[in-house]
């Protein structure tokens, strides 16, 4: 096999050369005999080539070489091609050896023009071998920046979302901070106890450093004063308008019965 | 002027070659006579206004793209990225509550603020860091740039809707100037624990 | 003319890029307005004459030396490793015939292809694999690729030397124009399978 691409592509016409090793195949062999009859391959004759193909393996034969088989299934097939044509013509004959003789033909016509086609492309101007390029070029470079994609809105509805969230822990923990009616009656009740002596009120808040749950307790003991006042458990007394207001214990009575008892119905 | 076949070969040769080369190196490979610098000198003259360059760089020389056309060759593309929840929340308790620290900031969100998240606020333009607060650990402030006003439509920070009526809720009230730690502004603001 | 500004852009984007470039790629990278396509006739014309030119190979262009110069250059650098005939031939054939199967190339040369003859053409970057044939067996097709239009200087497919006449006499039909029975001759005959 022909590693030189520059060498001939084809077989010096006059002497071909026996070395099997030199042609590739039987395809290879047949175009060789038919350019060496030096006439346009259109125009060969292929009982001629028949022959000298026959003629090429016999003499490897008698040299001894060894034929690969396709060289000998060749031989016999262009053997039994040239007997067909031959013979008188025969129209039933399929295929018609005339029409397997042209199809010989096209195949040695269209193996001829790629190796002459094969050959142009070589002679063309050649990266690496007529025109060079840069050896290492710095290439382009398409860098994706880094932009964000935020509207107003994202940020409005972002900040609501987190006051949203915060607001839910702040409900609970506000309750904690009021006093509670229900509270309030059992804290008030719980402290005056069976105290008989009139009492400020106000001695009875709760001492809460949260202005916000010291005025509910305010609200809520005043109105747990006047409902264990209306039960008739506590006297209320004051001297004047917004003087003190005094508180006493009527009967003393365990506070937890009582509680239970009037916290369902004055809830609020 | 030199011989155009001689500038052509040194064109060449220099385009071709897998490094810078010298003078001696072109003259070795040229088969045109003349003088291979004044070739040079020549070409590079002709280069000079081109998007491509001919210069010379410790003695060698070589073809290099015009310096100006740096952007040009690393073109960036703006291809917009949505961002993150936590870089939009974060963005909005700055521009609500700026100048914040990083520990405001995570208090009010409820959770850390990753470095990353900052980091994209502020590559975007955003917000920039705005001094130290004047409380233990001087911690860094974080505030809006004019950027962000420009970019959100915003003449003034007081523009941001709503902010009027979540500080008249109470919802938006600073802690005492006093207690300036991350904890004492939380608490003050916008939740209360007891 | 083109704006000088956009020339020198697209000159500088076609040197610095690592492959051949197409028109899109480099509108892509351009920030003058303009007209690429008219920017890169105006700068091949201005090349022509120099030691360095402008083509187009295959709608994506580059920079070369001067076909020219290919003696000069040919000492500095180290001949690349020639094909082998098995290889030129197959190369032809999947140029002329493209998309061609392996069975079209051994049915034309007459003899099988041997492993390493496709494998050298794809790893020159000349040849790829280009779908499957919707015929029994769905064999894989062969193609030539930008890059062999590229390192043999043709513009396109149609600058193949004799594609024309080759087309206008038939040799690229699979059979010869009398339509005789190919099949059965292939099979019989000239076709060998091992």
């Amino acid at each position: 096999m022909a590693d030189d691409f520059d060498a001939p592509v084809r077989a010096p016409p006059d002497t071909l050369t026996l070395a099997l090793g030199a042609w590739e195949g039987p395809l290879d062999v047949l175009l060789g005999l038919a350019r060496a009859q030096k006439v346009d391959l259109k125009a060969i004759s292929i009982l001629a080539l028949v022959d000298q193909y026959l003629a090429f393996i016999a003499d490897a034969r008698d040299l001894r070489l060894e034929l690969a088989a396709d060289y000998l299934v060749m031989a016999a097939w262009l053997a039994y091609l040239k007997s067909c044509l031959l013979l008188p013509p025969d129209p039933q004959a399929d295929p018609d050896p005339h029409d397997l003789a042209l199809r010989l033909q096209f195949q040695l016509q269209r193996l001829d023009a790629m190796r002459e086609a094969g050959a142009r492309l070589l002679a063309r101007d050649r990266a690496g071998h007529d025109t060079f390029r840069r050896v290492a070029p710095e290439g382009l470079r398409l860098v994706a920046s880094r932009t964000f994609e935020c509207h107003l809105y994202d940020v409005l509805s972002a900040y609501g979302g987190i006051v949203r969230r915060r607001e839910r822990p702040e409900y609970s923990i506000v309750r904690r901070d009021v006093l509670a009616l229900d509270e309030a009656l059992e804290r008030l009740a719980r402290l005056v106890g069976g105290a008989r002596d009139w009492t400020d009120l106000s001695a009875y808040l709760p001492s809460a450093p949260d202005e916000a749950y010291r005025r509910s307790a305010l609200a809520s003991t005043f109105l747990a004063a006047l409902e264990l006042t209306r039960q008739g458990r506590t006297d209320l007394a004051q001297a004047d308008a917004f003087a003190p207001l005094l508180v006493r214990a009527v009967i003393p009575l365990p506070p937890h019965t009582v509680i239970l008892a009037n916290a369902g119905g004055n809830g609020d | 002027m030199t011989d155009p076949g001689l500038i052509r070969e040194v064109e060449a040769i220099v385009f071709a070659a897998d490094a810078p080369v010298t003078v001696a190196e072109i003259t070795r490979h040229v088969t045109a006579a003349g003088d291979v610098a004044a070739a040079l000198a020549d070409l590079a003259e002709s280069y000079a206004p081109r998007g491509i360059v001919l210069v010379e760089r410790g003695g060698r020389w070589l073809f290099q793209t015009a310096p100006d056309l740096g952007h040009v060759l690393r073109r960036t593309r703006t291809a917009p990225r949505k961002l993150s929840r936590a870089a939009v929340e974060t963005l909005a308790i700055v521009a609500y509550h700026e100048p914040a620290t990083r520990a405001e900031i995570e208090d009010i969100r409820g959770v850390t603020v990753s470095p990353g998240t900052l980091d994209v606020l502020m590559a975007a333009g955003w917000v920039h860091p705005a001094g130290r607060r004047e409380s233990p650990g001087r911690p860094l402030q974080f505030a809006t740039t004019p950027g962000f006003l420009a970019d959100f439509g915003l003449a003034d920070r007081r523009d941001l809707p709503g902010i009027a009526d979540l500080r008249a809720s109470g919802l938006l009230d600073r802690a005492p100037p006093s207690g300036a730690s991350a904890g004492d502004f939380a608490g003050g603001g916008l939740h209360s624990e007891r």
